[in-house]
């Protein structure tokens, strides 16, 4: 059945998750990006309102909401609209967290979720990135040797957000041979693991300034079999790439809907040549078309949560389809929405230039939160 | 949320496509002889009833009616402009059941009226109607030129616009009841055109055309004062046909990437849906790219569809939808084409076809340029005097 | 240096190819494409021209004026915009005729090119596209091998544009392995050689229906050594198809402009909403960009032919990027073409519907004429 | 007709990016370091004297001046947006050449002056400057805010556009020349920017700043009737300066696209330029087109300089140019940042900041908007009354 409609609980949360945005992310966006600077009551908000937590099993000791894409693409998409950049600085903990609850063994779920059921922030991440220009999560070059029942673990990641101040790292790696999703696994990592050493300098990116990413490279380090995610079943790739992929591309069509927003706001404002700019079809035919394109691209992302949720069989068919849909508009708008504020667009005030940036940081990074 | 088919939306799917390759073996036949008006109903329909029947199987997780129209309109447009038994209306009947008084609706009900808008100097601006109805008595006088009328030549009879008072702009235009064999009614010529050649087009004259006053559809003759209430009338009814018509493109484009990705299975060619960009051939790009392309479109079809059915205003949703629907069938096709090289421009496949036909996706019921300025209208909060 | 001027010869030529264009092709394009008849009047038309034939040698009764790819440019570029169907029809003559004056030995010249010094236009083609979709004349899989002093040819040549009416029929083919435009060969074979079948119906085409295109069976067709282009040393398939890619860009060139000055015509005349539609910017952006392409493909074909006319070794890749832009630009001209017009763009009267038609033919095989 | 690059060009260019290269060294502290004006002269510059000498192999085959000129900016671009050595003028130095009276010339003709149009309510709208002028005895009297000013903090003086007359619309506006230290005259601040961050972009004040009468660009203080002519005298100019921004955007595209061979080719991946579309990897296929993209924008920038070389008009080219330079900018770099994937939008490579830099080639000079509105202008035969 094709149907568009939310559950009571879930339009709930995606107001909450407005208000948020609205109201804790806009202001802080453009002091936080030029500070370089992930201030903490952002994180401590956006913990408060239980947007990465609320899914940990109360046997863990959460609150044990439904494990749900399709609601997290809800709020993601506010979050994104407020600040996708701050958005993902606070919810990168979800990157850690939500591959637990979906591959962790019983043993694994309980020793470390309940760290992230606190009441106060706490970091957590995934390492998946790699310098190569051909990366692809389907053919992962960091390795996982098996070998007296410890793997040893061979690699370089770039791009970790928030590697420096997580306990764990969860390290994409492959343990066998060949290529396809199915080759990914996981490894619970300590950020102290010998062998393990975090760059000390921070990624410098083109957008995203406020969130510390930082390169890990693993060189021989050890875990025990136990650390590998899912135990000796291991995980199903393909759900976790999806819902990261999922993830970055629900953060973008909330950016791309903030730029046409503020765009529409503006060209009714802006005069030139006696009226305003609205009224030019040159520019109102711009911003119909970013409309259009945040619209197609939020139902992208949307069949592609509700096929994941489900566990369909084409679920990675609608992700891999929807963040090329993605990647290609969300960037468009962005740019179109600087385009529209002529000059003003290319001055570090209005914040249309700095959701260019973040949106090719969005577009390009496969995705630094999970839904 | 949930953006599946039911089983028995997937079997009418199926059904419907199964059946339309029957009819694209009349394509080309038909696309030659474009001078002919196609059967009622081909040979094959006795043994091949409605796909519509495929539904009962479960009704439970059905779509609502709108949406599965949708559908419907994509994989009826998805065999050939060809319809296996035509259906008893055209588009004037929906404007008849929409707009007719009760003894109109039991007068017609059971002809075929065609609808009949534009004129030869109007095309996308409908207040600019040339046409005129003068009252003389008791019958409205018509004078003018119509083309691009749908179903124009087979039709019994046309809904068409005039106008009973220029001056009042929008606000003169009424629609008229106008029965075939009616003296002053010419059915001046069937248009020869780039694609849906199958499909009939006509060009009409009312010549001091004389009707019945009870011949105006809806019976009210007043016209509005400035406001454009009677043409928004109108307008309502488009809401449900700009997302058909991009439903209808839709269908081209994804025959023409059906038919490509059988194309390349035959060689052991198969989209790989787990690698990245940076691992994929051109040709493996191009087809993904373009199915993204028509699931965007398609979603957006859906879309306005589903708002409709929950009684929602659609207005801006049905521009989205229909913007996209007509890009896709623009982009698409070419695209396949271009995926099967030298012979995709041959009459080897009906790819070329599907181009020529789906062209007109972007044009009718507003170009995509009117699509946009609806859009534009709808985001900014202006009238079509401030945006125009 | 980069150098834009014609020489005065150039100028003359050019201009005499736009006369005949506008005067001979544009009211004949429609009925000879609705009736898919080339008149014999336009192809005597243009052979009186000598567009075809003046760069025959005059060892081979020629009248041995220079070997242009420039001039042919500007040549095409103007039969184009007249009609590229009947200019493609009328100057198809050339994908025999350039190659063997561009790489035939003496004895083959001048066994074969007298044949086309006459008053009365001489038929002769070029068989090259072949069935497969991903088809690449870099890969060509029509095979020529060599036993005994013969070449047996094997292979399924499509959409060879008057292959009926032409006494020899210039093959592509391979003679060797590997991959690579050096790979080419061409053979000189009578149309009525034992093994060649020639398909009774002609090709339906989306456009260029007024040209005779066949289907060419090669079945063990056995031709002496002699045959060979170029003889022993065979041929510069690079050059070759080069060539014949910058002619259809140049005719790409010509029906794009025609479709951009008939739409500036048209909306500068058609009212809607109370003035020309040419006063919309929707509407007069799309036409200016139209310009711009024209403008930008027709320097791309320019400096290809100019690089080819001096042997210089990036011509291939200038070549490639000219075929490459032209194919995706000249496509979207022809198709806004029709978007101006509305409704009266889709009606097989007004002449946009069949230049649309004919660009996509021409944005797709390789090359109906040899610059 | 020819394409090639002499060898005393090909030699210039290969110059420009060597020492481009060893500017590029520099372009992160710089970026970092906003706020600083970066030297008049780079340390390295004693050993990198400018690259035009290396045109004197080779005389007789090369270019056009103005033709050259476009090779140079393109290859000046090419390297970062530091200059090796400064050069003594800036944009209104142009003006004061083209426009100046021989007093003038003599008097600030070594001088750098800035331009200074844009205000923070007109952007292309020149006609609408606020900015006033008001003759007082002897001295200009000018009041109001500008915007945008390149190169206003580093310069000696600018030349500023104000209105003599608001109800002349363009033909009341005339340049002055005012000088830093002309008390009323305030450098509000030095811009933030998307990119170019080491290029100065000021925001200026006019607040009663008096200036002496002769300051008045040209000396011709008459305000012609309703035609526009004192405004086309000053459009003139920018037939020149359109298709340099094109080619400066050019330069920012090239670069990433040049970077990236390099890239991939230290991995063993190279375009096949024989290989046919349908067995192009989608890598191979987005150089390809990258670089067809960039070849076009690059000739058309070429075709408006050597018309003008020609003395022939060029207004309609000049704006294609701009508007081609300002697409590739735009599209160039954000392409290579996907070939590089997630490294690319590091400082681990330069791409990431050429899409910055370049993003104002299709903003500045006139934005792509206004480019076509000239060129559709140009091609229909309007003024800018018929289409604004």
């Amino acid at each position: 059945m094709i149907d568009f409609s939310l559950t009571e609980e879930q339009e709930m949360i995606r107001d909450a998750a407005r208000n948020f945005a609205q109201n804790e992310l806009v202001d802080r966006a453009r002091d936080a990006d030029e500070e370089f600077n992930l201030p903490e009551d952002v994180t401590e908000g956006a913990w408060a309102m239980g947007f990465v937590a609320g899914a940990i099993p109360e046997a863990n000791g959460g609150v044990g909401m439904d494990r749900s894409p399709t609601t997290n693409v809800l709020v993601l998409e506010e979050l994104g609209a407020g600040c996708p950049s701050l958005a993902s600085g606070a919810m990168s903990p979800s990157l850690f967290v939500n591959p637990l609850i979906d591959f962790g063994t019983d043993e694994q779920k309980a020793e470390y979720l309940p760290a992230f059921t606190g009441e106060s922030f706490t970091a957590g991440t995934l390492a998946m990135q790699e310098p190569d220009f051909s990366f692809d999560p389907a053919n992962i070059k960091t390795s996982a040797t098996l070998s007296n029942g410890e793997y040893t673990l061979n690699g370089v990641k770039r791009l970790v957000p928030l590697a420096e101040s997580s306990d764990h790292i969860l390290v994409l790696a492959k343990t066998g041979e060949g290529i396809g999703l199915d080759t990914l696994d996981a490894f619970i990592v300590p950020r102290d693991a010998s062998g393990l050493s975090i760059s000390n300098e921070r990624e410098r990116t083109i957008g995203f300034q406020a969130v510390p990413h930082y390169t890990v490279t693993l060189d021989n380090v050890k875990v025990g079999a136990s650390q590998r995610l899912g135990g000796e079943q291991g995980i199903d790739g393909a759900r976790l790439v999806n819902s990261i992929r999922i993830g970055a591309a629900a953060l973008a069509v909330g950016c791309a809907r903030a730029a046409t927003e503020f765009a529409i706001d503006y060209a009714k404002e802006r005069h030139a040549f006696g009226k305003p700019i609205a009224q030019k079809q040159a520019i109102a035919f711009m911003i119909a078309d970013m409309h259009t394109e945040v619209d197609a691209m939020r139902w992208m992302v949307w069949k592609a949560a509700a096929l994941l949720e489900q566990n369909h069989p084409d679920a990675t068919k609608a992700t891999t389809l929807a963040q090329n849909y993605v990647q290609r508009k969300a960037m468009k708008v962005a740019d179109d929405g600087i385009q529209v504020f002529g000059g003003h667009g290319f001055i570090r005030e209005l914040p249309v230039e700095m959701w260019f940036r973040h949106m090719r940081t969005l577009t390009i990074i496969e995705g630094p939160v999970a839904a | 949320m949930d953006f599946t088919y039911s089983p028995g939306e997937q079997a009418m799917i199926e059904e419907y496509k199964r059946q339309g390759k029957i009819l694209r073996q009349h394509a080309r036949y038909w696309e030659e002889h474009e001078s002919e008006v196609p059967p009622e109903e081909f040979p094959e329909s006795a043994d091949n009833p409605t796909p519509l029947l495929k539904l009962a199987i479960d009704k439970e997780g059905d779509s609502s009616g709108i949406v599965m129209g949708m559908m419907v309109t994509i994989y009826n447009s998805w065999g050939d402009t060809l319809s296996m038994k035509m259906g008893p209306g055209a588009l004037g009947n929906a404007a008849l059941a929409a707009a007719g008084t009760p003894e109109q609706k039991e007068r017609w009900g059971n002809t075929r009226l065609a609808m009949s808008i534009t004129e030869p100097g109007c095309g996308s601006d409908s207040k600019a109607v040339q046409t005129t109805a003068v009252l003389d008595g008791d019958e409205w006088v018509l004078n003018g030129d119509k083309i691009f009328v749908t179903t124009g030549v087979r039709a019994d009879g046309v809904v068409v616009w005039a106008t009973i008072d220029k001056s009042a702009g929008r606000a003169g235009i009424k629609s008229f009841i106008v029965m075939k064999g009616t003296p002053g009614f010419e059915l001046v010529r069937k248009e020869k055109k780039l694609g849906i050649r199958a499909d009939d087009t006509a060009a009409l004259r009312f010549d001091d055309c004389r009707i019945p006053r009870d011949h105006l559809l809806g019976g009210d003759e007043t016209v509005p004062k400035a406001g454009s209430g009677g043409f928004k009338g109108v307008m309502k009814t488009f809401n449900m046909t700009r997302p058909a018509v991009g439903a209808g493109g839709i269908g081209k484009a994804l025959a023409s990437h059906d038919h490509v990705t059988e194309q390349l299975a035959e060689q052991g060619f198969e989209v790989d849906w787990e690698k990245g960009r940076q691992n994929r051939s051109t040709i493996e790009q191009t087809m993904l790219e373009t199915e993204a392309d028509l699931e965007a479109a398609t979603l957006t079809v859906y879309r306005a569809a589903w708002l409709s059915g929950q009684k929602k205003p659609n207005n801006l949703e049905a521009s989205v939808a229909k913007s996209k629907g007509g890009e896709v069938a623009r982009t698409g096709p070419q695209r396949m084409i271009e995926v099967l090289g030298a012979v995709g421009i041959t009459h080897d496949h009906l790819v070329e076809k599907w181009l020529r036909d789906g062209r007109i996706s972007d044009i009718y019921e507003g170009t995509g340029q009117i699509q946009r300025l609806i859009i534009a209208r709808e985001i900014f909060g202006y009238t079509s005097a401030e945006l125009d």
